[in-house]
């Protein structure tokens, strides 16, 4: 175990990754010299695996989702990088109607084994075109995988996983967690795609979240813990598919389910949580599902407006309390 | 840049078995195409179907220059493509048939035949979308290094669509080895090349990407093997990618229920007259490749054959319905 | 009154409405003469209001949709069509970071007067990149509205209303809907969005769906009726926004909720209806809520199996005989 | 069809009092962003902030000959563009400050300044995203048949994207009243244009689409006063669109944050060296429309305006809480 931050981690995993597997190529918008991206999640990777490995591409969103397409239908694994989730919207077909697809309609021939590494989020600043939070349009798409880590570990876990896995996965890093540190495995550290994990168990309440969230979550739990309530954090990590079993047999044990996320209420991920919930554990349910999400608004660029628009601990501890 | 290769039939290299070879390819994408609307009438198929009718000599002139090796990407216009590649007429009537025998278990139908062992990856129900999919192959073969190439087919309206363009820039400042065919037959479904954008040859905008671009008369098969023949070896020495427009023309409808008759009636007969395969076949017979009697034998094997494939898809079960929720994930 | 099928409203509805306003325009792919759209739903409106009012365009769906977009500012009214809302994937960018933003990012100063028309929906053999259902997409975004209407009366009124609406509307219609016939009010018919409506009375249970399955839904009911059971079947008609009061009061009256949709189950619109429910209503539901949806599957070519993909009047019908 | 534009400063027909407004507005622009970057640091600006510095030529030249009642739609890059078009840098800093006062209440930012009273319509945070919206404004510009114009400014890396692909055949092929001003600073951050793609002038592209392409010494104002005074009369009286690529280059990073050094020390001071006001101030000085004196006050004029933008910025107030939910639907 080492300390790192959720951006190093990913560059391990591809590095790792990288090492492992000549059919790994990285490709996007400033991934190569000199900054390794806008991010500086792919630092040092083209000095390490070369031009031909670790490719610079235009601003041709639509171009570097195809190319990465292409690439894995004869063999490849490419890892391609989309600055933001909010730019993902100029390369929908390549993803929903190319790369979801080309296994089924094709009747199982192709092997679409590509990674998209997008972040999205509120941040700083970002306002409404750099801030978004999207994956029900991922979620939603049979044939995709969506990642969504909330730890460096799981970070570098996942990719590994994504990367070695024959389906096009959506992983989907947030801003705000690039910074973050904790401890991550050494060596072959696979986490395995659609598996949630219980981040800290409680037998009060079920939090189900993911992504930034779930360090909100945490906090939350901890002011709960403090007035002696044990609420149990379920991290989804994968979004597509869920791990129903763990969502569900947690909701079982407590009773309560407040599902949490920052993209808009409506629409969004958790209803589909909280819809599952509510059809198949009728009678365990001993209150009504809660929703914490962000508001239904684009995000606004001042500061106090921005923050205003997304869940924090403090509506999560309400929410908690509100179903006691 | 752009260069118009003209009548070039004089001196012709080619053995004659592969010219055999090449009109009997014509043949079957006529014969295979001419039973589209009638099946569609009977209700056998539904789904927008296209048909490749007037075009053969692209695909065919096209990829008689590549390997087994090779890929292609096809379109929504694709049977003539999966055709000219040695795609299997039972396999594919079949998949339009919907059946479990077809090249997609019959989950795809027309818009979706690919044949992967073949290099063929597929035809696209969305248009210039198979474009950034072959810079992504053509990115491999490069990465691979052993000399293959990919020729991505668009028609003339795709090329108005962004996925063109990213795709275009990209495959040239990366020089793979890719050919862009471009079959402009001059309609995007009723719309006119012309009313679609403010230029008439769409070679020139390989330009715009530093890229060579050629023009070349799509119904002469071998002006289309010739000239696509060489840029293919330039891709395959990493000379990158060619853009090459072959003008040509389709003589049904945009699918198999448009009788296309807007037309107007005289363009399509000037065009019918310019019929590639009797033009072809009238060739073969002049240079003496094949007598009037053997020609047509050929056009009736061909015939045929797709009798055959059609009672081949006619007697193919329908898939399970277990398949339904098979193959959305590997 | 007069029958009209649901195209032949539509079509009325863009004649009436550029009869009345001279801003409104209409472009797209194929939309002028000959055909008046693959659909022909724009049928006759080049001949009537001239070339420059109705525009053909290259197969260009982002510049469509941003052709919209910027005439929309200054004051035009275009109704852009989009041919098949699987190619709105190529017009993302334009529909949700440009016309759903604008207004909010500019201070208010926007007044994106457009509208989107499109189909979508499982027909006869459009497979996988012809046949989905992704209003989810829309309906989560906040800034968009977006009306999904089941008959030729709703189809004219909402277009109606949609055109003189201020913001931009997604206007998503059915194939299999086109050909169905239905009495349309003649005149200046204009049904509000945003309002849902009940397209027939029952206290058994009540039934949440909106465009084609509305058919079925009604199908179901006749069948139960027989049997003396009789379901509510609400009609959402706009998926954004929803109206939480009609589908609220609803559920709360009968105890029972049954959300159908076209769209794949995991993450549509129906876990929206369903986890909203469930949040408000925990003690009026007397059943677990039920969600009838399209499989998580991409659509297949063949018609059996397309068939299967997608819920029908039997399956609804077996819902309702599970909550009762 | 590109032609290149070299020195035309020889004879300039323009009034004194124009020359002088011009001067102002470039160095209102300069003042402008030469404070963002320490605002930035001091965190009272945050997001992704450009600026123009070492460009002003462009916008201001290009903005010069249209009239209140034109458009214009500009980039992530923008606060030159506004000012250009007339924008009040007190509501702008307000914006960046996050501040009710602000051109967008605050809820914008840098990336998303507009003023629709003076016909800016907006800064975009999407690349190349402003294009097909232009398309519109010109298509309505075009049935508004009162002779205005858009201009729609885009990056060089903004030329390799779709969007701009399908928004300038599109309005080529309906020939609308849009002047594409394309600013070629060489890199799209980091990425050198000529490693983006594999031509070095993009003003080509325009041939793609049956277009006028023109290129101009975008560190000349008066060159690119004239050029794209040009292309915007022709645009009036009908005659389509036309793509001017301005050559330029921006002297800091891509963001306040990015010191810019991965381009090399010296290729910057070179460009640096063709620093646009001074060669503008030279020229003016010499031609006697100013002296020393006053060309030295204009200067300071600016910075005092820009000092009391940061001023009012920082006094106006955050906008209500409540303003969170409020300019979603109208
Ligand atoms: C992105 C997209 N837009 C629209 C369509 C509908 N469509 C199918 S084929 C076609 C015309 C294509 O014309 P062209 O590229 O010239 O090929 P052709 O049919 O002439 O072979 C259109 C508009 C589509 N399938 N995909
Ligand atoms: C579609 C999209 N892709 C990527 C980005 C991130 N990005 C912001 S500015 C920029 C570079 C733009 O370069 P250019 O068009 O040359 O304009 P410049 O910044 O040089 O003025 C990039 C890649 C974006 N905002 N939008
Ligand atoms: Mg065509
Ligand atoms: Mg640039």
């Amino acid at each position: 175990m080492k300390e790192l931050t959720y951006s190093k981690a990913i560059n391990e995993a591809l590095r790792e990754e990288m090492a492992r597997d000549s059919k790994v190529l990285v490709l996007g918008e400033e991934v190569g010299v000199p900054r390794g991206g806008v991010f500086g999640v792919t630092q040092g990777l083209e000095e390490e695996f070369g031009k031909s490995r670790v490719r610079n591409t235009p601003i041709s969103e639509m171009a570097i989702a195809g190319a990465a397409v292409g690439a894995s239908l004869l063999g490849y694994r490419p890892v391609a990088e989309i600055m933001y989730v909010d730019f993902i919207t100029l390369a929908m077909d390549q993803i929903v109607n190319q790369a979801a697809k080309v296994r089924y309609m094709f009747g199982g021939k192709a092997r679409p084994s590509l990674v998209i590494r997008t972040q999205g989020g509120v941040g700083r600043g970002g306002a409404a075109q750099h801030s978004q939070s999207l994956e029900i349009w991922f979620a939603t798409i049979p044939g995709l995988k969506v990642a969504m880590p909330a730890t460096p570990a799981d970070a570098k876990g996942m990719l590994k996983a994504a990367i070695r896995d024959d389906n096009p996965v959506i992983f989907i890093e947030h801003k705000k967690l690039y910074a973050t540190r904790g401890m991550v495995p050494e060596g072959d550290h696979v986490v395995p795609l659609g598996k949630a994990e219980v981040k800290r168990q409680g037998t009060a309440a079920t939090i189900v979240t993911y992504s930034y969230m779930v360090l909100e979550a945490l906090a939350a739990a901890e002011q709960l813990a403090a007035r002696g309530i044990d609420v149990e954090v379920v991290d989804l990590r994968s979004v597509n598919p869920i791990d129903w079993e763990r969502v569900l047999s947690s909701v079982k044990k407590t009773g309560k389910l407040i599902a949490v996320y920052e993209a808009c209420k409506t629409g969004g991920l958790g209803a589909e949580i909280c819809s599952r919930a509510a059809e198949e554990l009728f009678d365990y349910l001993d209150a009504p599902v809660q929703r914490v999400a962000g508001l239904d608004t684009p995000i606004p660029y001042n500061r106090k407006l921005e923050r205003a628009a997304i869940p924090n601990a403090d509506q999560i501890v309400a929410a908690v309390d509100r179903v006691l | 840049m752009t260069e118009l290769i003209a009548k070039i039939n004089e001196e012709v290299d080619v053995e004659p078995t592969e010219l055999v070879r090449m009109y009997r390819s014509m043949l079957r994408i006529r014969h295979f195409d001419g039973t589209i609307k009638d099946l569609f009438t009977k209700d056998f198929i539904s789904g927008p179907t296209h048909t490749y009718i007037g075009e053969e000599a692209v695909a065919v002139g096209a990829m008689s220059m590549l390997t087994r090796d090779d890929y292609i990407i096809s379109t929504h216009r694709g049977h003539g493509h999966c055709i000219a590649k040695g795609g299997d007429v039972k396999r594919m009537m079949a998949e339009l048939l919907g059946k479990a025998t077809g090249y997609c278990k019959g989950k795809g139908g027309s818009m979706h035949i690919a044949d992967f062992d073949l290099g063929i990856l597929g035809a696209n129900g969305i248009v210039a979308a198979g474009l950034p999919i072959a810079v992504g192959a053509a990115l491999a073969l490069q990465m691979d290094g052993n000399g293959r190439v990919i020729l991505a087919f668009s028609g003339d309206a795709a090329t108005n669509n962004g996925a063109f363009h990213e795709a275009l820039n990209l495959a040239s400042v990366w020089k793979l080895p890719v050919v862009f065919v471009c079959e402009n037959n001059l309609y995007g479904i009723t719309t006119r090349i012309t009313s679609a954008t403010a230029i008439e040859d769409l070679a020139i905008r390989a330009s715009s990407y530093g890229m060579e671009g050629v023009i070349v008369d799509g119904n002469d098969v071998l002006a289309v093997r010739r000239v696509v023949g060489e840029k293919v070896a330039k891709a395959r020495a990493g000379g990158g990618p060619t853009l090459v427009e072959c003008k040509t023309y389709r003589w049904f409808g945009h699918v198999a229920t448009d009788p296309g008759l807007y037309r107007g009636i005289e363009e399509i007969e000037i065009w019918k007259a310019k019929d590639p395969i009797a033009r072809f076949r009238k060739d073969l017979v002049a240079r003496g490749v094949l007598t009037d009697e053997q020609a047509e034998a050929i056009d009736q094997e061909a015939a045929r054959e797709i009798e055959e494939a059609i009672e081949f898809g006619m007697q193919s079960p329908e898939p399970d319905l277990d398949q339904l929720l098979v193959d959305i994930y590997g």
